[in-house]
């Protein structure tokens, strides 16, 4: 085992794939000398030169574009969009290009592009630098999601989407790239499409992704002190999702809570509520209380934003509320 | 082969080939047309009548290897580029048979054994991807090119502003091929564009431009060879300006009520490339009346071949989402 | 009363609109001589001129962001998107601008912007020319979301959107324009955020948009005639939503289908099932039903196109489904 | 009056002002600076040290009823325009006396009084409602511009292209203002631009150029009259390439590894814009202690006045979503 920060993992895995696979590079704005604006490709340009530690201008349409006409000749790019927010910008050749260009020509191409990108709130980047919007992806056939919440997770997600053929859209949260973790001494890739439970309990499944995986431990363990045992499970991809691993965990709590810092309204959880409705209505004691972002913009000062995104004090309430209702 | 052609310009056999492939092209379209309007085609339908003289002078000049994006308007590229009519009528009536095995239709025709990397339904949305696959050609060191074709309402939209710049800065190979006909649907280039030469939109990167008179298919494919050369030995990206003319509507159905029909007549009248191209050969009524047969032959065979595939079954829907 | 077409009811609307007030403009793509690829606004040029029915480039961006700056300067301009595919080019300007200068500002900035759209499935579009997504901006908060299903409807509520003084998304659905209906002979604004029942019943609530409210209505007749009594009801605005017509109508009949033609997941359908199992859970006698498009691309085939998409049939199937279901 | 000036060139008296609006401004962002790094200051901080004179020039230039929008960097060119600096500083510290009342942050300063639209942190994103805003003064017959700053880095944006384009197009009162700093964070220039002469950026659109050293602060501002009356005057929009430099990093903490230092402190040296005023002016170091202390009180007190403002209360974010 060895220490690795979050920041640490995504260049371990972007470096260890690369000494492997010369197909595989990087592209995005200021990740050369700069090493990105969060400093995840630091030194990767000493290591790997200009070719494949590419710096971009500022055209998000055009490098999300790039990447998929190379993976579309069998490279695997790895395209840094600076902040989630400017997805936006990129949409249409996400949308309509990568997630389709399979599908439209009856299976004779793949896109093994992946798509690095980060947000979240913390210290008040403002309404354009700090939403969470991986919802809008995982409406669109076509593309996986991945939100990776660990410095073992997002190693282990960024290799697998790296060399998956199809493009992924991997989301990493800001507030966690300082987190340190022992990892394996190698590299295990994760398979997309599998969830993990980050602790067993009985009473209330707590469904979370990013930053508020870590909230949601916490607030297990002030539970816990409250009596109440809480499952806590992060789907880590939400296209594909782990459905039998959500379902399983509810059938035994009986009792959900979903959690992430995207706004509630129309957010992933809306998802995952449809989904265990779906598929364990019977088992459900309670509605399943969704956690999330209150329905306005980031706002720019830290009491307004702290008090806009949801934070373990939320997830705790929420578990509370939930053991609450008779069954 | 084409290089030495090219010092010594095409010989009358091969300008007879693109006279025969741009009569294939028209009678295919007209064909089309005609389906469209018996309501045996689904889906929304744009002809490139008037335009055959650019899609068979840059696809002859290609290379194996080389790959293309085209537009909504795609069915000459893909006919010049080599797919055999019966695929592309197939997928017009959306069968499995067809280029894009039904899952596509006219405006996403596939066939990438022949480089066709996809028409593209929205404006501008195949441009980036062109300079991808040029970049990815150059990190190989392979010897290929990446052509985007887009029209005159494309240059106006930011992804091709992106597309070049990046393909500019970076000096992969690929070639820019602006079929401009004037109009973008029913907005004529003077309500679209402040500038009557689209060709300063690529000095605005620094890009060699070239020029042709899309209506001469052995200058196209005359410029359309240089262009690739210079970008093939990795001088860097070509801006092809090739004007052009729509001789018919945006759409199949298109009343074109935005239109001058006189002025529209007299284009069809001077400016078909076909019949310019059969003048200056003095190809004899006999002569055309043969290859019109042929290609005639052709196209009829496609219908039948495409009314005799193989519908998908609706759970093939299902396929293909993910590799 | 007179009758109009879904399309006449929008012409009628944004004249009635423009003939009243200056400040009210339409651009868009081909909207003039041509009058809209889906001849809406035929016959506007005539009346109002190049200046306010104004044709542009092909420039999504550009075009949205030029509303949105005539919008702040308090003119009522009203956009068109040919396609509702296209709004992903546009996407940067509508989440990041339209929906956030108000609140970023604190108040200072209104932006009274319309933006026109429409698609849907039906006689094989494409892959690019059909989608579905009005569950993104849903997402986003600061923005307006309206989807009208019959000519009264799309009348009434592009009259408020236009003179609502925020960013209103307005979806149409393609296959609708030329439904004829008799509407009332005076426009008759229809408020934002208030639901529509369609049909009264008592076994089950379909909660249902735009083509699928017709879908829905079908299917409640068929089931009418297999002894189910089915209520219908359309959202018409999807945010906000009228969550107390919601809720009202499932506390009578205690179950729910929700139908849309956009993919199942992560559609407005998840947001429905939500807030039902939010609001609503003891009222419930069997999980939300959700119907909608199967998990691709719209394919071309007619035949697999046909497939995908959700017809009366499904929801007549989920209604079947639901009410089969013990209490 | 401007209009007067410009003829007969600025009085000494004018150019004193513009000295101390530059000093405010450097004075202003050396205190953000300051107050980032004792940790009071949350958020992403941009600022334009060497830009001064661009923000001052085009600011002054302006009259009652013209608007703008500006970028990440927005302090000095909303402190030029006439937002008191008590007013940004308390944005900064997330106040309700704040001027976006602390909704917005560094990166999204307004004062719609003043004719600011906001700060936009989206690179380019402010551009396409410059262009509307001016079209709705067309439309209405009034007589103001809309001036939009952005940086190089930004002319690669696709927003940038299509803003230009419509404006030109349409013939709107705009003004675009390209500070050209030569960086894009830590990119140079020749890494996102195959060019050097970014103003053929604007010739693709046939829009007039006018061009400024931006450590002239007079310069500058003679040539933003220029332009900003030939918008007015109804004869179109007007590109304004402004070469300046950014003395500092991209950020309140960018360590500028990506820099040549020893390049840095020359430009330091020579192309400071208050230097540059200074001399010209033959300023008196008693005078401009002068004035500097004066500034730097107003700075001071800006921060006073920041500290003792009002926080929102945590409810307050549920505000202004919607009209
Ligand atoms: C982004 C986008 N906007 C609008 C459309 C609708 N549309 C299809 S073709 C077309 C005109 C294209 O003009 P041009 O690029 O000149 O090509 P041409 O049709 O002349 O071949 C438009 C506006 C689209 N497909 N994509
Ligand atoms: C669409 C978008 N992409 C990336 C960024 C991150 N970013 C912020 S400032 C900047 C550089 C801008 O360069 P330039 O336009 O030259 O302005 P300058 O910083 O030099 O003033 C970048 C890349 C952004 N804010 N928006
Ligand atoms: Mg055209
Ligand atoms: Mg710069």
């Amino acid at each position: 085992m060895r220490e690795l920060s979050y920041r640490e993992a995504v260049r371990d895995a972007l470096s260890q794939a690369m000494r492997q696979d010369d197909d595989i590079f990087v592209m995005g704005e200021d990740i050369a000398e700069m090493g990105g604006s969060m400093g995840v490709t630091a030194g990767m340009l000493d290591e790997f030169g200009p070719d494949r530690i590419r710096n971009t201008p500022i055209s998000e349409s055009a490098i999300v574009g790039a990447g998929i006409g190379a993976a579309m000749q069998g490279m695997r790019p790895v395209v840094e969009v600076m902040y989630e927010d400017f997805l936006t910008v990129s949409m249409e050749q996400i949308v309509n290009q990568a997630a389709k260009h399979r599908y439209m020509s009856g299976g004779q191409l793949k896109v093994p592009l992946t798509i690095r990108t980060q947000g979240g709130a913390g210290w008040s980047p403002g309404a354009q630098h700090a939403q969470q919007v991986e919802a809008w992806f995982v409406h669109v056939p076509g593309l996986k999601v991945v939100f990776a919440s660990t410095p073992t997770d997002v190693r282990g997600l960024l290799w697998s989407a790296i060399y998956d053929d199809n493009p992924v859209i991997f989301f990493e949260h800001r507030t966690l790239y300082g987190l340190k973790e022992e990892v394996p001494e190698e590299l295990e890739p994760i398979p997309i499409g599998q969830g993990r439970v980050h602790r067993e309990g009985s009473d209330v499944t707590v469904v979370a992704t990013g930053r508020l995986l870590h909230e949601a431990l916490k607030a297990a363990e002030q539970a816990k002190s409250e009596g109440i045992s809480v499952e806590v499970w992060d789907p880590r991809t939400l296209q594909p999702l782990d459905v039998d691993g959500l379902v399983a965990s509810v059938k035994k709590t009986n009792r959900v809570v979903v959690a992430h810092e995207a706004v509630t309204r129309m957010g992933f959880g809306a998802e995952i509520a449809a989904v265990v409705g779906e598929q364990a209505f019977d088992w459900l004691d309670a509605p399943v209380e969704r956690v999330g972002a209150k329905f306005v913009p980031l706002p720019f000062a830290p009491v307004m934003e702290e008090y806009v995104v949801p934070h373990a004090a939320d997830v705790l309430e929420a578990v509370k509320r939930t053991v609450a209702r008779d069954a | 082969m084409a290089k030495v052609e090219a010092k010594r310009g095409l010989s009358e056999e091969r300008l007879r080939e693109f006279l025969r492939e741009m009569l294939l092209i028209r009678r295919f379209e007209e064909k089309v047309e005609e389906r469209f309007r018996a309501g045996e085609l689904p889906g929304f339908l744009h002809v490139a009548i008037g335009q055959e003289g650019v899609a068979v002078g840059v696809c002859q000049a290609m290379e194996d290897g080389d790959v293309f994006a085209s537009t909504h308007r795609a069915h000459g590229h893909t006919l010049a580029r080599g797919t055999h009519p019966n695929a592309i009528m197939a997928e017009l009536y959306g069968k499995m048979e067809g280029c894009s095995h039904g899952y596509g239709g006219s405006m996403h025709l596939y066939d990438v054994e022949r480089g066709n990397l996809g028409a593209n339904a929205v404006v501008g949305g195949g441009l980036p991807a062109i300079t991808g696959a040029a970049l990815a050609f150059k990190l190989r060191g392979e010897p290929r090119v990446a052509v985007a074709f887009f029209g005159d309402g494309a240059t106006n939209i930011g992804t091709f502003h992106e597309s070049l710049n990046l393909a500019q800065l970076w000096q992969v190979p690929a070639v820019f091929v602006l079929e401009d006909n004037h109009w973008a649907e029913s907005t004529p280039e003077s309500q679209h564009s402040p500038i009557r030469d689209l060709s300063k939109r690529a000095d605005a990167f620094g890009m060699k431009v070239m020029k042709a008179d899309g209506q001469d298919v052995e200058e196209v494919h005359r410029v359309a060879q240089r262009a690739l050369k210079h970008a093939r030995d990795g001088k860097g990206p070509i801006f092809m300006h090739v004007e052009t003319e729509r001789l018919v509507g945006h759409y199949i159905g298109d009343p074109q009520v935005y239109r001058d029909k006189e002025q529209l007549r007299e284009l069809q009248e001077t400016r078909d490339p076909i019949t310019l191209l059969r003048e200056k050969l003095g190809v004899s009524d006999e002569e055309f009346d043969d290859a019109d047969r042929e290609v005639q032959e052709l196209v009829d065979a496609s219908v039948e071949f495409a009314k005799a595939g193989t519908d998908p079954k609706p759970e093939d829907a299902l396929k293909n989402v993910y590799a």
